[in-house]
């Protein structure tokens, strides 16, 4: 990375990040990540790895800088684009764990930033930003798949409340969240994607339950949530009645830029040529010119993608606005992950190949980067998207 | 050459996949698994293949084999690879029925064949030292030593290793560790003092064991085919395994494509069945021709080692080279045109996708096989 | 290649064949063909390129080896398949050039066979098998495209003649043809692949005209033909009137297989391991681990579609017939004639672009070969098929 | 650094696309060849492109030049490939004003970069030997003689040597053929006895020169840059060109994109627009997203140039290796789409394959640039 070069008043920001970082962040938090094991999602139940985790949590959250645009009065940092630019930067040169992984901040705070309102904001907000809240999405239903307006959990208003029943899939830890947001129907009576809204609950609630489903990586972080007679205080829809599928529109293009751009940070992370340094020797590579020719493919297309990332965000924030580009990074970012995870497979060789304990780390990420393409909209549903918003081919049949 | 089966292959691919589809199936491997299995696979099941011939197919009829041939060894290996079967057959049936059937001195094949046959030996060859496939490279030395030899250094993917009667292990008798010339091959007791074997479950929920071997004494007698020059009878039964792996993986793809298809059938998603999705269609279409491709050179490559043609080694690393591609292409596809449920254990097409990256990467992968057939071309 | 192993019948017919080669196919005739420059295709106005060109046709059609399969009482050589595959391999022995390229051998020809009369056999299928009479194919019509069975080139029986109106697109060869075998609408009531018939006439006839296309390899092997109130006696309507949507079928099939296999007969030609050797020297293609790479990965497919053709010949032999299968031959066969073209442009590297004279050779055959994925049904087309009747996919919408 | 365009190169960009557009167009191209122009462009138009400052993109102010930087030379390019307008800018104004520019002495300056700012001095550089791009093979010689060097070798794939005023000509002044020292660049003369130019127009319809040097006198002055190491400017200039053909093939391989979005839109097959067969959407979909990461390594390649970045060359390779590619994705897919009229020469479509192909070609292609990237990524 070459040194940035800034405005007087970034460079004075710069300064004084790096300053505060480099007394702040705990050494043992200037690691890559080794894994999903490593990231720190908060929640009411959640157990510190380290005392280091705790304090780089509460640090940042104090600062505003686990959420570092939101506005300070919802507990963000209130900083600039510009700015968060800087700070993301600085962390990455110290190779700074990120404090706080959540779909709170990920998902649910831009919509509520949105779509809220002002009680909605104070209530939750703050807490998603110390990370005291730990949310679930509820999207998929069993046998909707790809066809997420086909959903059927429904909502029924009784007085003040609405009573939930249905059942969700695939809700990312649904079994350690605290809070869930969810689409539910609540106009059976409205077209497919009209009469489904937006409501937050507590997982607490009586007559919800969560039962982990086993992946092929021998993981189980998704579960399947059943709703029975589930009781929500009707000021926690969010929006109006019937506004649920546009808020999980605008919230979609947010999961699908974080899953595309989730491995390709970079900086933390070996590259491939580096890895078959490690698994092959020096110059080993050169004895294999397929997989030296798969590796070259890859890597040239790693860095045309990181460099896209940049440019979009730069149009971004240039005002050309991201919209269904965020299809086009999910769908490279994924394929990309997908095939860096295949090509690790080949230089692990044999090795890669363990199961038990850490021997089986490779092979499970492998296994995991397989989900890349279906969560979030399949490669499929952004290879529409992108045909029809972008291209704005014609509809079939 | 004509590439099509005879009416007696055709009744041993049926009579194999009708065995292991009854006897071997995946469901047994989901349970050997969950059950964490210490042996890996079911001796039962092992016993039956060795009564339907399976065992002894490479065994000659005088030390009780059936004798069926390459052909044949294929064939049960493609059933293998439909049912996800469990069982010794690669290393002991193909891979030491090779190495002793066409090395080995005559009291070695009469007492090794006969129970190789009967499914009562399970042998396992060690010979990979490093994470990438490289049978030339050999380390582990073997110094003369009283009227025989002892051995030291480390063997890595070493399968059915922590099982084995009898390990066949590939040691440098002189030479440098990458000298071609100068390895030997010999019998080891895995019980025999210095032997340390450790037992390495894989992705597939196939065993491999990691082998280290300290000054372990072996007689002169122990030595399969000549000293010094094993490296040609190693190759060849290596490529004997190649190809029954081509087929093996072959026979995965083609089930798990069978698979993917039927849910491609059922599936519907926007009131539609997932399969008139044209983009969909397109990609099963290409994944059917590349199935078919596959087929021809796995059918060639076991034709050419049973006729014993010089261009056999070529067309073994041309069918493992691209079968290891298209069961690579057909399990990927299997589970993203499956979609969530293509991610759960639940669903078996996760196994066919953990083989299929476990059999392409043992005795080399497609990289390796393609920079051996591009040698053979003179590229 | 192996030395065959044959039963005593066919060893005997080997030795035969082989001796009659040795002593009937001139020398200039066994070497590979350098271009289609050197094909053969008869015709009424065919100059031969050389006595031996000439020489070596009459001597085979002689013997009815120009068309061994076929009847004799109808030109051809009354071969069995074992012995046609016999003949076909001794050829290839010597590296003998076809004596004859036609549409009448590989087309008209299986479809007269099938579903001619047996008058319009005994008219037709010698002066085919004596490369007297060459024919062209009229089935793509302008606009139509894929959508073959849209035709709209009407035939309205007047009498004893049917009159034919409309033009047809793509005609190989129609100017240098003398008579055209067309798909026409008799019909134009019935639903679309209905009402269509199967027509041959004379290319003198009153009213055709043609007019070459101009490809962008600079070469105009198509034409636009166009007819005019062309009587056409009603007896050279093939089949029974509307029938000729299943003929064209039957015979589509025939030319899939052709087009498939045509460039991957393979004994002839050079393979792209031996051209990399002639362009960049001995060991030259190791200095580019990339390049190198994709000539690998194309010799393995091309070795294996070269099996796969044998195989699936083998299996026809041995009855499990070929039907759509062709698909597959013609999709992968033409796909990889354009890859191996790619791959030869860049081993030529700056050499190839040379584009005057022989110069030009090179270039002119990679830009012939584009079309090879859209003659004789797309690429699409072909998938569409596998996915229809091999896979048994459903219907789209 | 910011990957989105300035206000100022924005304008630039759509000045050149809107001059070229309407006095380069793909007609004139057409028109060009059919007539088969012997000197290959319109140097009415090239005289045009002077005045729009395009000719002096990369020449100081000082010597009459625009000196807009690589960013613009870069959009220019990229609108030449949008139009597939036949210039000599490649030649002139991008290698030789870099070349001279860089390494000319003030003297050589001040003699050839205003005539390349004006248009009325068209240079060629004769680098390559053989046909597979090797910048540092260079066998022809320059044996010092009088005060001077007689230079005698052979050259192919001189961009407008037909039609140059002068030649830049690498040539060896010692070491072996594949030495990096050792090369030195001199102004030579085409009408200098010894020199023999051969027109060779090529698929695009462009002309490279095949050159041939026998003894072939120049003077001490003559020399662009230092003696014997001459390959890191020729290099720079190199890695400036390559940067403007990735630039050209992004324009090409965006143009051909749009026309083939246009005819998915407007054509009926079945009954209903192609656009609407899903199989070709997801296809074109995933062309879009190709042409949105050459798009990416394009701009970082044009502004590490004009910045000067070490790792300049790196990214010049990374994006002649990407756009090679893509432009070759772009336009297959075009004739593909389109069907019979793309393989006809009347459609324009076969004029982008074969632009994409000789420019993918010129200067190294993929492999060779792949095989670049991977040596500075130390693969």
């Amino acid at each position: 990375m070459e040194e940035p070069v800034d405005d007087a008043g970034l460079a004075a920001f710069r300064a004084e990040v790096r300053a505060w970082l480099a007394a702040n962040c705990p050494d043992e938090m200037r690691a890559p990540l080794r894994g999903d094991q490593d990231l720190c999602w908060g929640g009411r139940r959640w157990v510190f790895a380290s005392d280091a985790q705790r304090i780089w949590l509460e640090r940042m959250a104090a600062r505003g800088w686990t959420v570092p645009e939101w506005p300070k009065a919802y507990g963000g940092g209130g900083l600039s684009r510009a700015e968060a630019g800087v700070l993301a930067a600085e962390m990455r040169r110290i190779r700074a764990r990120p404090p706080l992984s959540s779909f709170g901040i990920w998902m649910l705070g831009p919509a509520l930033l949105k779509y809220g309102s002002e009680a909605q904001k104070r209530a939750h907000l703050p807490p998603i930003a110390r990370g005291e809240i730990r949310w679930c999405q509820g999207y998929s239903e069993p046998g909707a798949g790809s066809d997420l307006a086909s959903l059927r959990t429904s909502a029924v208003l009784e007085g003040d409340h609405y009573v939930v029943n249905g059942s969700k899939v695939w809700t990312s830890y649904a079994d350690k969240a605290d809070w869930i947001f969810c689409l539910v129907r609540t106009d059976p009576a409205a077209p497919k994607h009209q009469g489904i809204s937006f409501l937050l609950f507590d997982m607490e609630s009586e007559g919800v339950s969560t039962s982990p489903i086993q992946l092929i990586s021998g993981a189980s972080p998704f579960c399947q949530t059943f709703f029975d007679n589930v009781r929500v205080p009707r000021e926690n829809l969010v929006g109006a009645p019937g506004q649920g599928w546009e808020i999980a529109k605008y919230l979609l293009t947010h999961e699908r830029e974080m899953i595309g751009g989730m491995d390709f940070s970079g900086e933390g992370r070996d590259s491939l040529a580096q890895l078959a340094k490690k698994a092959l020797g020096e110059g080993g590579l050169r004895a294999e010119p397929l997989l030296c020719a798969r590796v070259v493919a890859h890597e040239i297309d790693a860095i045309a993608f990181g460099l896209t990332m940049e440019r979009v965000k730069d149009e971004a924030r240039a005002g050309e606005g991201v919209g269904a580009l965020s299809s086009m990074l999910k769908y490279v970012g994924t394929e990309l992950n997908k095939q860096r995870n295949e090509i690790r497979m080949s230089l692990g060789g044999t090795d890669a190949l363990g199961w038990e304990g850490r021997e089986g780390d490779q092979a499970r990420a492998w296994l995991r980067s397989r989900a890349n393409s279906i969560e979030g909209g399949t490669s499929e549903i952004q290879l529409n998207i992108i045909a029809r918003q972008v291209l704005r081919l014609p509809a079939a049949g | 050459m004509a590439l099509v089966l005879t009416e007696e292959q055709r009744m041993i691919r049926s009579s194999a996949e009708g065995f292991l589809a009854a006897h071997g199936p995946v469901s047994q491997l989901r349970h050997l698994r969950d059950s964490r299995d210490p042996t890996g696979f079911s001796t039962g099941l092992w016993r039956g293949m060795a009564e339907m011939g399976f065992a002894g197919v490479l065994v000659p009829k005088a030390h009780g084999g059936t004798a069926l041939g390459m052909v044949a060894a294929g064939l049960v290996s493609e059933a293998i690879g439909r049912n996800l079967t469990l069982s010794p057959f690669l290393g002991t049936a193909v891979l030491a029925a090779t190495l002793v059937g066409r090395g080995g001195s005559a009291e070695q094949q009469k007492a090794l064949l006969p129970p190789i046959a009967a499914g009562t030996a399970i042998l396992a060859l060690a010979c990979d030292e490093a994470p990438r496939h490289a049978p030339a490279h050999i380390a582990t030395r073997a110094e003369p030593s009283g009227n025989g030899f002892r051995i030291s250094g480390a063997k890595t993917h070493v399968l059915d290793g922590h099982v084995a009667d009898r390990l066949i292990v590939a040691a440098r008798t002189r030479g440098c560790d990458c000298d071609p010339d100068g390895i030997t091959l010999f019998l080891v007791d895995p019980k025999a003092p210095g032997v340390e074997v450790r037992r390495r479950p894989m992705v597939d929920s196939r065993n491999a064991a990691e082998l280290r071997l300290e000054g372990v004494q072996v007689d002169g007698a122990d030595v399969i085919g000549e000293l010094h020059a094993g490296l040609p009878l190693l190759e060849a039964a290596l490529d004997a395994a190649r190809a029954c792996l081509a087929a093996e993986m072959l026979g995965a793809a083609a089930r798990s494509f069978e698979i993917t298809l039927d849910y491609l059938q059922t599936r519907e998603q926007f009131g539609r069945p997932i399969g008139s999705f044209q983009a969909l269609q397109h990609r099963a279409a290409h994944l059917f021709c590349e199935l078919e491709l596959a087929r021809s050179v796995v059918i060639r490559a076991l034709r050419a080692l049973e006729a014993g043609e010089d261009r056999a080694p070529f067309y073994a690393s041309l069918a493992k080279a691209k079968t290891g591609e298209v069961a690579r292409l057909a399990t990927s596809e299997g589970v993203q045109m499956l979609g969530g449920i293509g991610m759960t254990d639940d669903h078996d097409m996760g196994f066919f996708l953990k083989r299929a990256r476990a059999a392409g990467e043992t005795f080399g992968d497609s990289a390796f096989h393609g920079a051996r057939v591009a040698q053979f071309l003179n590229i």
